[in-house]
């Protein structure tokens, strides 16, 4: 019974020619934050899929917390503790900042069958809500469009979601892309804060991000694993230098 | 039950697949290309119906009729592409199924405004009326393989226009980037025109070849989009090939259902009933078969995978 | 003799959120112009801001000093833009040969001299372009730009995800199209090869100008700062 | 311009009116007419829960409001011609209202939990094609059934009965329907605001979320669906009663459209505009159709002028926060 909460077993998948994820086994352990970088291409996003069920694998094994989860739904995967944000994110823009905590409450606690209690009238539900907006700094947008946010805004609305779940894993991918120097420190402090709660499987291409915030790096590179190691050890590796500049630089 | 009896009815079946391909193959473009469902598809199928009606009645040429009925259709199908269909590409479905709904209420009732509400008659011309005599005492109309023959040149004529010719070759590269031919500077929107205009052309003389067997009259174009949609649903959205083997499958299915299940039920009730219930689900067949396609093969027979 | 194109101050978005904060370009005839910077740094985008596939731009592009900015991307084609689009984005239900022909446009560029630097796609060309590897679609790609006999090739990571010797026989190819004097935008990341082959070097960072100039004034800590890893 | 709980208050006071007015100036015919709109908005409503909230473009709505029209005729019939139902049904009908609309419901949920379960896999242009063939079956099942009347339809002379009230007065009968679509008003407003509800409308925008947080969209959907089927079922067998009589066009496609023009122009996604695409959908049938017998024809161009310009429907121009 190892500690790790996530444990990767030997995945593969490949669209018709192109073998995006090739034996890729990894294991995500508690309170550790893992960053997965690679060029373009290289099988993250696939990764990613295959994690959260929207891709099926061709074969090889994903456990959560020692269970497994391989032939499980999105949603299933999702109530077993998985909670993720989207490359291009993916929040109600038509529901206001609270709605959309409440959605995520809602799908937690499993009451989605609930058709009688008038949710802008349960307390408990809006309490919930805002506790979680005052950890990510939205409670003051609380009431405002989804739709209306800044970018960075409505990243940290997304990662609130996630933690709003209370998962296992955070699964994030990319969730610095396009943000300005200041959200993406204020993100970074928000993942040093929720660490502790639930281990981070982060994808990320801003290497400061990566190497501020890492305890481990896995690289991907054609859809294989080429090195895990610390960040230390990633930036000495000569392999990695060429996987990012072509050849000697 | 005999023999010449049955194959008489697969020609019938045959017929009406026939005419469903030059229904069904302007929609699937429209449908493939631009992703645009077009409710109105029916209404162009009338125009030419009543533009055969019309020019018969003024020339007394069949033939004229007939050319005169596809280009009514194509110049009524530019028309509304140019001035509506542009504007709702983009929209999203429910708004294209509203605003194509509302073309059909204009074109019906236009026509009826100027044609009135009785039904037109558009006669077979005398030269086909009669009907062959072939082997196994077949008497088939040669009207009905007239038909039958227009539509397999119209499909082998669309089937190299598509496969062939430099504007084929662009349609189905729009059907699978539609942004990236643009980027290589095809102009997208001309290429649309054109395949609207084309499918309401071919709608139309389908009109004019069937408004000679069954009447001319408001609203019958109706019918027969819902008939079209369930053929490219079959046939896999986009493909010509699919609207074909649609056409021809819905046609013989319908055509052979109401025939043989009356038979069949008569087995087992009376013949009263027996007519009633099998005719019933003689009309539902191809429903069904619709059904069941789109619960194994989601994107139908030829469809590609989006 | 006006530059070839003229790029000042552009800015562009996706839905509402702002991606460039105006970028400066500029190209001279015959030349290679190479865009560099890490990923998500706006290069592609500013790719699709030119050739008039973003939907919300802003600021002055001049080609061959013709304005072509918020122009719709057939018309901006036709004026001389042959797209190698990132991904590929051949059409799968097409065969090499029709992919070829389809936005063909008589020049010098024609099959015949396609199958001189591509040996390989002149054997496969009644087949389906979906049944191509990675790097024999790259060169479908390159080959159908080429066939519209633009005045400026964009290559928008040409040799992403190719194996190496595949990657060199692409680099083989580029080399040979600049020596026929076509003007010629670069995105890569293989800095090796940028540095011997591009006239002019701009690195992006944030949807930003950073640094512009030719290679041997590229030091290695502005590769630290906003390259490397 | 005035806040969207004002304005349906006011719509519910007219609509209450009415019958008063139509008494007082002796026009039964007004009366008649108001039914007819209260009816058409029950069932514009069932279609707006899921085509408005839920973001699903039913094409084949009329099979259920056709259902529960064929439903209330059937055992109206046999209950007036004293004949047995089905050979094995020891039965012979029912004129009481209250159970007709009870088998109504009934059957038309669980054709709509049918119809739900296959067309629901798919979605997009395959959804709207599949509720549109699912329609167009019991359309010619019901044409080719002689034992109902097929093409010509199937009257029965006499509205069902209601306890201690006569029904065949039309402000009497009027009231039922009005009844009626104060309860399905209230019930949609608490389930649009409740849990569920919230859940429905994410499903409409993006079922990829609703995933990741760990709600499977389907079973949301077929949910909304049968309930959706339900409702435009009864206003069904309300028609039925309405015109006593009942014939194939309430399963026909044309009636499909219908609803939807009706839920569309009303402005979609609100809960009572329904009720006004209905009032003006009768407004123009009425006064255009004395005009023109071709009143279809300002219909058409209104609604592409709509489906171009305006885009938000009648409520929108009512209304002060106008969200398009």
């Amino acid at each position: 019974m190892t500690n790790s909460i996530l444990k990767i077993d030997n995945l593969s998948k490949g669209f018709h020619a192109v073998r995006a994820c090739e034996n890729i086994s990894l294991e995500i352990n508690k309170n550790e934050v893992h960053a997965l970088i690679g060029p373009n291409g290289a099988g993250k996003s696939t990764l990613i899929k295959l994690i959260t069920g929207f891709l099926e694998q061709e074969y090889g094994k994903i456990f959560l917390d020692n269970q497994e989860i391989s032939f499980l739904t999105p949603e299933e995967r999702a109530q077993k503790g998985i909670a993720r944000s989207f490359q291009v994110s993916s929040i109600i823009n038509n529901f206001s900042v609270v709605q959309n905590i409440k959605l995520a409450l809602i799908g937690k606690n499993k009451n989605y069958l609930d058709f009688l209690t008038n949710i802008n009238l349960n307390k408990k539900l809006l309490k919930e809500a805002f506790y979680y907006l005052e950890e990510v700094g939205l409670n003051k947008k609380a009431n405002e469009l989804a739709s209306s946010l800044s970018h960075g805004e409505k990243r940290k609305l997304e990662i609130c979601i996630a933690i709003s779940m209370a998962p296992k894993i955070f699964l994030f991918d990319e969730p610095m892309a396009g943000l300005d120097g200041e959200s993406s420190e204020l993100i970074l402090q928000l993942f040093k804060k929720i660490k502790k709660r639930a281990p981070i499987l982060l994808i990320e291409h801003d290497m400061d991000t990566v190497f501020s915030l890492a305890d481990r790096v896995s690289v991907l590179d054609y859809g294989k694993v080429i090195v895990t190691g610390t960040v230390s050890e990633i930036k000495k590796n000569k392999t990695v230098k060429k996987v990012y500049l072509g050849t000697e630089h | 039950m005999t023999i010449s009896l049955f194959i008489e009815q697969i020609l019938n079946g045959l017929q009406f697949g026939v005419m469903l391909f030059l229904m069904s193959a302007g929609l699937t473009l429209v449908f493939g290309v631009m992703g645009l469902i077009n409710l109105a598809h029916g209404s162009f199928y009338m125009i030419g119906a009543f533009a055969a009606a019309l020019f018969a009645e003024l020339t007394g040429s069949f033939l004229i009729a007939m050319i005169a009925s596809f280009v009514a259709a194509l110049f009524a199908g530019a028309l509304t592409e140019l001035i509506i269909i542009r504007k709702i590409y983009k929209r999203d479905h429910l708004d294209q199924v509203l605003a194509t709904f509302a073309l059909i209420l204009l074109f019906s009732e236009g026509i009826r405004w100027i044609f009135g509400a009785y039904p037109l008659y558009l006669d077979i011309p005398n030269s086909l009326s009669s009907s062959f005599n072939l082997p196994f005492e077949i008497i088939y109309s040669k009207y009905r393989m007239m038909i039958i023959l227009v539509g397999i040149i119209i499909a082998i004529i669309l089937y190299f226009l598509i496969s062939k010719t430099l504007i084929g070759i662009r349609i189905k590269a729009g059907q699978n980037d539609r942004e990236m031919i643009g980027a290589l500077g095809v102009d997208v929107t001309k290429l649309y025109t054109i395949v609207f205009s084309l499918g309401a052309a071919l709608a139309g003389l389908a009109g004019a070849l069937i408004g000679a067997i069954q009447s001319v009259e408001v609203g019958m174009g109706e019918p027969v989009l819902i008939l079209a949609f369930v053929v490219i649903v079959i046939g896999g959205i986009g493909s010509i090939k699919g609207a074909f083997v649609g056409a021809l499958l819905v046609g013989i299915t319908d055509t052979m259902g109401r025939f043989l299940l009356p038979s069949f039920f008569s087995y087992f009730f009376d013949n009263a009933s027996a007519t009633s219930i099998g005719s019933s689900i003689a009309s539902m067949s191809i429903y069904i078969l619709m059904a069941t396609v789109l619960i194994f093969k989601p994107s139908g027979l030829y469809g590609v995978k989006k | 003799m006006t530059n070839l194109l003229n790029v000042q101050n552009l800015k562009a978005w996706y839905a509402d959120s702002q991606v460039l904060f105006g970028i400066d370009l500029k190209i001279e005839p015959g030349q290679m112009v190479a865009l560099l910077g890490r990923n998500g740094m706006g290069k592609s985008t500013t790719i699709k801001s030119l050739c008039g596939i973003m939907e919300k731009v802003e600021g002055q592009v001049f080609f061959q000093g013709k304005s072509i900015i918020n122009k719709p991307s057939y018309e901006i084609a036709k004026l001389g833009f042959g797209l190698v689009p990132e991904g590929r984005r051949v059409f799968t239900n097409l065969t090499v040969y029709e992919n070829l022909i389809c936005s063909a446009k008589k020049g010098y560029w024609s099959i015949d001299k396609l199958k001189l630097i591509f040996p390989r796609l002149n054997e496969r060309l009644s087949q389906m372009a979906s049944s191509l590897s990675g790097g024999e679609q790259q060169m479908l790609s390159i080959g159908r730009a080429l066939m519209t006999n633009p005045k400026l090739l964009i290559l928008d990571e040409a040799t992403e995800g190719l194996s190496p010797n595949l990657r060199n026989e692409i680099w083989k190819v580029i080399s040979e199209i600049k020596k026929e004097g076509i003007s010629i935008i670069l995105i890569d990341k293989y800095l090796h090869k940028i540095k011997a082959l591009a006239d002019y070097l701009y690195i992006l960072s944030r949807g930003k100008n950073v640094w512009e100039g030719n290679s041997k004034d590229l030091d290695d800590n502005i590769v630290k700062k906003f390259l490397s890893v | 311009m005035i806040k969207e709980e004002k304005l349906n208050l006011i719509i519910l006071l007219v609509l209450f009116v009415i019958p008063f007015l139509a008494y007082l100036f002796n026009e039964p015919y007004l009366t008649t007419l108001t039914t007819k709109i209260v009816i058409l908005s029950i069932a514009g409503i069932g279609l707006n829960f899921i085509l408005g909230y839920g973001g699903l473009v039913s094409f084949g709505h009329a099979a259920f409001f056709g259902i529960g029209g064929y439903v209330t005729g059937i055992l109206a019939s046999h209950a007036q011609n004293s004949e047995q139902m089905f050979f094995f049904l020891q039965f012979d009908g029912s004129n009481q209202i209250l159970f007709i609309w009870l088998i109504s419901i009934i059957i038309c949920s669980f054709i709509a939990l049918l119809i739900g379960y296959f067309s629901l896999r798919t979605s997009g242009v395959y959804f709207i094609m599949i509720t549109l063939a699912f329609a167009q079956m019991l359309y010619y099942f019901s044409i080719s059934w002689p034992a109902y009347g097929g093409e010509d339809g199937l009257s029965i002379y006499v509205r069902n009965v209601f306890p201690f009230f006569n029904t065949m007065n039309p402000i009497n009968f009027y009231f039922i329907c009005f009844t009626w679509l104060l309860i399905f008003l209230t019930i949609l407003k608490i389930i649009l605001n409740s849990s569920f509800g919230l859940v429905l409308k994410a499903c409409k925008e993006n079922e990829e979320r609703v995933k990741s947080i760990g709600i499977n969209p389907f079973n949301i959907k077929l949910i909304s669906f049968v309930f959706s089927g339900a409702i435009t079922g009864l206003a069904g067998s309300l028609y039925t009663d309405l015109n006593r009589f009942v014939s194939p066009s309430v399963l026909s496609w044309q009636m499909s459209g219908e609803i939807m023009v009706l839920v569309i122009l009303g402005g979609v996604a609100r809960l009572y505009g329904p009720i006004l695409g209905a009032v003006f959908y009768i407004i123009l049938e009425q006064t255009l159709g004395g005009v023109s017998e071709n009143w279809q024809f300002w219909l058409g161009l209104i609604i592409i002028l709509e489906v171009l310009y305006a885009r938000a429907g009648i409520m929108s121009l009512f209304l002060k926060d106008s969200k398009s």
